[in-house]
């Protein structure tokens, strides 16, 4: 990657130092799983409540002051903007900190940064999800997105799947979704645990048998790294080329804009020139630093 | 520590490699910068040529010892044999997967004294020569000669071991200890007040960057996961406020009571001059007053801290 | 026509206090028991008769290695923030090594992309290079390898050539022209201390044998980038330390964390390294949790990214991490190895 | 040194709950009156007390740290309190000889049945401690973070 084809990056909104979080409240918690809650919070200034933009895709940082900040994308779509929303797993510091808070709490959030999902290249083509885990948050922005512009897009193929069907994420989404006859919906857990009347089996196994045509096609994968790994040779087996994948990358992230240094896969900053990138952009280094 | 010693070990290395007795050779070569040596660390026979045995062999290298597979076989001056037998107490290596080539050390010279003594910077020094208690050092058309006890690390001026005590081969014969030396940076520290002395830390820790070289070069140092990386709770700020310098150099000398064999390695890693055997040598002190704790004299015994005798160190408590 | 005028050793301790009237004035000091880049405090200059270059790089001066970003406090109407003054004082750096000059250009490159560090891009900005050629490198150095030389003038404001009983100064930017124009003490510089200069220049660039070959080294390393055995060689010795990196003119990578005060607290940035595992460990994966893979981010990140990003090696030959590894790793060893 | 009136040490004592733990209950339960500027840890074991835990009291500004735990013999884990002891000796030590007053370091043997010397055992700690002064070691004049993560 070259200097000339990083250039997609956003102007930064309303005030010049990219470290200074606005603060915002919650507005309300939702528990997803037994270790995920998503958040929905507005920005505590007015001004900013009524202009903040974003697009789907992109992320913020968001801090808990005096524990730290941590990294999420933002999981609304940004057709549907009386609040944001981020869905937070609780596996570290931050996190912890985030399932202790209530409605009300004070968060700090800096952004949008990244890029987001290229829209203008997804219109009028067929569209095929896939996503495990908490992995559904970034993709969600971009189907309901898709879905609140229906007219633009082909078909939708929507494949989701959690280990168990306690894990799954956003299940008030994947009723409304399973009911759309606009799209096609499969659902699936790893391992059949007696509740469950769907499919098992593995994500990348499960989109093998939905077997989605790639004739017009773009794929977004989003999901935990042992899955993204076995997702791309399945899209590939289906006639997908590596233009034709796109994920969305989770590093460890502290500034947010291409300076702290950690987010690197090889030239290619995740904050800066991602989240969100072809298969074709990352191909060379997934197998070895990812 | 003469040439023949080198040919020898060099012989000894191969041997073991090629027979497939070891899979691997640890040792010293000679680094990029002058007098500088580094660790050579290699399953090449042709490699082993490289292998030297000279006074600037500082490194202890039982450091890279945890952790590998297979057997290995590794050069140790006294000191390091004991930093070996502590990792065998503390059974993160086993003895039968060490080969251990027994060097026979009388000191090793520390460059920063003689960079000190001279004036001249290491790369501005021609040549130097040790030959018994004498040390000469060429610059240019000078001449400069010290005594071996001037310019030897101060670690080697009262080694109880500079024979290794373990060992399956010895490069050449056992040397005695030498005659004492004073030590004039613990000399002076411990001449200071309490109060001083804590200030002196603070002043000292006021430079540290956490670069964490100290414990990364320490044999002892072993723990897969350092409390400074524990997130929760998080012991430590991230950021290198001398406090927590402090605090983290503090604990880590605590938790080396018993094995801490007084190998110098921390000082000389040290990239802004903090004098940390100055609490490493305490703490080497400390348990021998009161266990009569040598680190790694003998592999057979348990580690001083999971060991205890029914009556000890009474006094301090309540 | 360039302005070149002479400073007569002896006088140099005055010409720092004049200085400090307008800037704060830092040099080479040992007193706080290392070679690092101090306030002046007046006196003799004594610092040339010791002074090859710092241990602690001057980057210190404009990327500290621990700031604070802001404070933020809790009342009932609820959070508050606030940025810490801006500091805005002008800062003059004395004798800095053209390496660590060129660093700093290299460290704007991406602090000044995109959203701008304005911490970093203020005290850059109001800080002014008073370089100081090197008469003396050391065997670690090799910026000769990597565009530069020991009186490279880049990004220098002011260029100093020690010609025995002065130093030749010579303006390189137009706040270098500036500086010495307003400075009543000068001299101006004759032929002969010129061609003396010159002299200079040309010995000290034939002291350094260092050397590595740059041509296609991106690709070299892009092509071995997956040869796992080859790394793992390379990193066998490596004790994983910060040195390398902390103590490295163009690296510049940093932390932020947040440290609570009884009513608040304030959220602190401190540089951080590569070489650590906890540097890219998330809670359930880590993508460089071997040493291997991180000492190749290191040289690849200098030597490979960089390139790609902008063009430039983010290397300048100064030899510290050389100098400085308790175990003698040397990065032009490995850049002289690589496969293929 | 200078200290305000008020100035009242403030003490972090960990207790094994075998043991002292359940004495200073008891000295709680027959109203045996010992001063509240304990704050009192329970850990399992006094050989659960990690030097670590001792230095970051003294970090977060304690005034004085107590480690106790059972009687040399009765460890409820047979050899805990040995190893403790060992541990809280080269601690103790290591910090008297960088300049750290050994009395703001103490450790004791309470059993559960020795509330009264649980008393005693407070008691002079904070005596002592109000003889040596707060603890300063820490502070550099400027008002330091001070970090009380969970």
């Amino acid at each position: 990657m070259t200097i000339d084809n990083i250039s997609h990056r956003k102007k930064f909104l309303a005030q010049d130092n990219a470290y200074l979080p606005h603060i915002a409240v919650i507005e309300k918690i939702i528990e997803e799983t037994p270790d995920t809650l998503t958040f929905h919070f507005n920005f505590k200034d007015e001004k900013l409540k009524q202009e903040f933009t974003f697009e789907s895709g992109q992320f913020g940082e968001y801090s808990v002051f005096g524990v730290g900040e941590a990294t999420f994308c933002i999981s609304s779509s940004p057709t549907r903007r009386q609040h944001l929303e981020f869905a937070v797993k609780r596996v570290g510091k931050v996190t912890n900190a985030l399932h202790r808070l209530g409605v009300g709490a004070e968060i700090g959030f800096r952004g949008p940064f990244g890029n987001g999902f290229p829209l203008d290249k997804l219109k009028g083509k067929n569209l095929v999800f896939v996503a495990g885990g908490i992995g559904l948050a970034p993709l969600r922005s971009l189907i309901w997105n898709v879905i609140d512009n229906r007219k633009d897009y082909g078909k939708i193929d929507i494949v989701y799947g959690a280990r168990s069907s306690a894990d799954l994420c956003f299940k008030y989404d994947l009723e409304q979704w399973a009911k759309d006859e606009s799209l096609k919906m499969t659902t699936t857990i790893d391992r059949d645990d007696g509740q469950w009347k769907g499919k098992t089996g593995f994500v990348p196994q499960v989109l093998e048998q939905a077997a989605p045509s790639a004739k017009d096609a773009v794929a977004v994968v989003c999901g935990p790294p042992v899955m993204i790994r076995f997702t791309f040779p399945v899209l590939e087996k289906l006639g997908f080329t590596p233009e034709q994948m796109l994920t969305t990358l989770e590093k460890k992230m502290k500034c947010g804009i291409g300076k702290c240094g950690r987010c690197n896969i090889g030239d290619i900053y995740v904050c800066r020139d991602g989240p969100v990138f072809s298969y074709a952009q990352i191909k060379d280094f997934i197998s070895s630093e990812y | 520590m003469e040439n023949s010693n080198q040919s020898k070990l060099i012989a000894e290395a191969k041997a073991r490699l090629q027979k497939g007795k070891v899979q691997r050779v640890i040792g010293f070569a000679q680094g990029s910068l002058r007098f500088v040596t580094t660790p050579l660390i290699t399953s090449d026979v042709d490699e082993l040529e490289k292998l030297v045995i000279n006074p600037f062999i500082a490194n202890n290298l039982s450091n890279y010892l945890v952790g590998l597979e297979g057997k290995t076989a590794i050069t140790a001056k006294g000191c390091d044999s004991r930093s070996i037998v502590s990792l065998i107490q503390d059974n993160k290596i086993k003895r039968e997967d060490v080969v251990i080539l027994g060097i026979p050390c009388t000191g090793i010279i520390d460059l920063a004294k003689i960079e000190k003594l001279t004036g001249r910077d290491r790369d501005e020094i021609e040549d130097i020569n040790r030959e018994g208690d004498k040390v000469t050092v060429n610059i240019g058309e000078d001449k400069k000669e010290f005594a071996a006890k001037e310019v030897l690390y101060d670690n080697c001026l009262h080694c109880d071991v500079p024979t290794p005590e373990e060992y399956d081969v010895l490069i050449g014969s056992p040397v005695n200890p030498k005659p004492e030396a004073e030590e004039v940076k613990l000399k002076e520290l411990k001449e200071k007040l309490p109060e001083e002395r804590w200030r002196f830390w603070q002043e000292e820790f006021s430079r540290c960057i956490r670069c964490y070289a100290c414990r990364n070069v320490c044999p002892s140092c072993f723990c897969q996961r350092c409390f400074v990386e524990e997130s929760q709770p998080q012991w430590l700020a991230p950021a290198p406020h001398w406090q927590d310098n402090l605090l983290f150099q503090v604990v880590r000398s605590i938790h080396l009571a018993g094995r801490c064999t007084d190998c110098g390695e921390c000082e000389r890693a040290c990239p802004v001059n903090i004098p940390l055997r100055s609490l490493t040598r305490e703490m080497y002190d400390i348990v021998d007053d009161l266990f009569d704790c040598q680190a790694g004299s003998d592999k057979d015994t348990p580690p001083l801290m999971t060991a205890y005798e029914d009556e000890e160190a009474e006094g301090l408590f309540l | 026509m360039s302005i070149i005028k002479k400073i007569a050793k002896k006088d140099l301790g005055k010409l720092l206090d004049e200085w400090s009237r307008d800037f704060t004035v830092f040099s080479p000091s040992k007193a706080s028991g290392i070679a690092r880049m101090e306030v002046w405090q007046g006196g003799e200059a004594s610092f040339l008769d010791w002074y090859r270059n710092t241990v602690i790089p001057p980057k210190d001066i404009v990327l500290p290695l621990l700031e604070e970003m802001f404070s933020f406090s809790k009342s009932e109407e609820g959070y508050k923030l606030e940025t810490p003054p801006a500091d805005d004082s002008k800062r003059l750096i004395f004798g800095i090594r053209p390496c660590d000059a060129r660093a700093l250009s290299i460290i704007d490159m991406t602090y000044g992309d995109g959203y701008q560090d304005n911490y970093y891009m203020q005290r850059r900005n109001n800080t002014l290079l008073v370089g100081l050629g090197c008469t003396n490198p050391y065997d670690s150095c090799f910026c000769t390898a990597l565009g530069g030389n020991p009186h490279d003038t880049t990004t220098m404001d002011v260029m100093l050539t020690d010609i025995g009983d002065g130093l030749l100064a010579e303006a390189v930017s137009q706040t270098g022209k500036e500086l010495l124009q307003k400075t009543a003490e000068l001299k101006a510089a004759t032929e002969e201390d010129r061609t003396k200069a010159e002299n200079v220049k040309q010995a000290a660039e034939k002291k350094i044998s260092r050397n590595i070959e740059t041509e296609g080294i991106a690709e070299k390393l892009r092509a071995c980038f997956e040869d796992k055995e080859f790394w793992q060689q390379t990193a066998a010795k490596c004790v994983g330390c910060g040195i390398c990196t902390l103590l490295c003119p163009t690296c510049y990578c940093f932390d932020i964390s947040d440290e609570k005060t009884e009513d608040g607290g304030v959220r602190v940035r401190s540089l951080d390294s590569c070489s650590f595992s906890v540097y890219t460990k998330m809670p359930m994966e880590n993508p460089r949790s071997e040493k291997w893979q991180r000492v190749r981010n290191r040289v690849c990140h200098k030597y490979e990214y960089y390139p790609m990003l902008f063009d430039t090696i983010a290397c300048t030959g100064c030899g510290r991490c050389i100098r400085l590894c308790p175990v003698n790793w040397d990065i032009t060893q490995t850049l002289n190895s690589l496969p293929g | 040194m200078e200290q305000s009136k008020d100035w009242e040490p403030r003490i972090v004592g960990f207790l094994c709950k075998w043991c002292s733990y359940a004495g200073a209950d008891l000295a709680g339960i027959s109203r045996k009156k010992y001063p509240a500027n304990i704050r009192i840890i329970r850990v399992p074991c006094s050989g659960r007390v990690d030097p670590l835990f001792i230095l970051k009291a003294l970090r977060l500004g304690f005034d004085g740290v107590l480690v106790s735990g059972c009687h040399p013999g009765d460890c409820h884990y047979q050899s805990g309190n040995y190893r403790a002891r060992r541990r809280f000796a080269v601690t103790k030590k290591m910090l008297e000889s960088m300049g750290v007053d050994p009395r703001r370091v103490q450790a004791s043997w309470v059993s559960a049945s020795e509330g009264g010397k649980f008393v005693e055992v407070v008691n002079k700690l904070i005596n002592d401690i109000k003889e040596i002064g707060p603890n300063e070691l820490f502070s550099d004049g400027k008002q330091q973070p001070v970090k009380t993560d969970s």
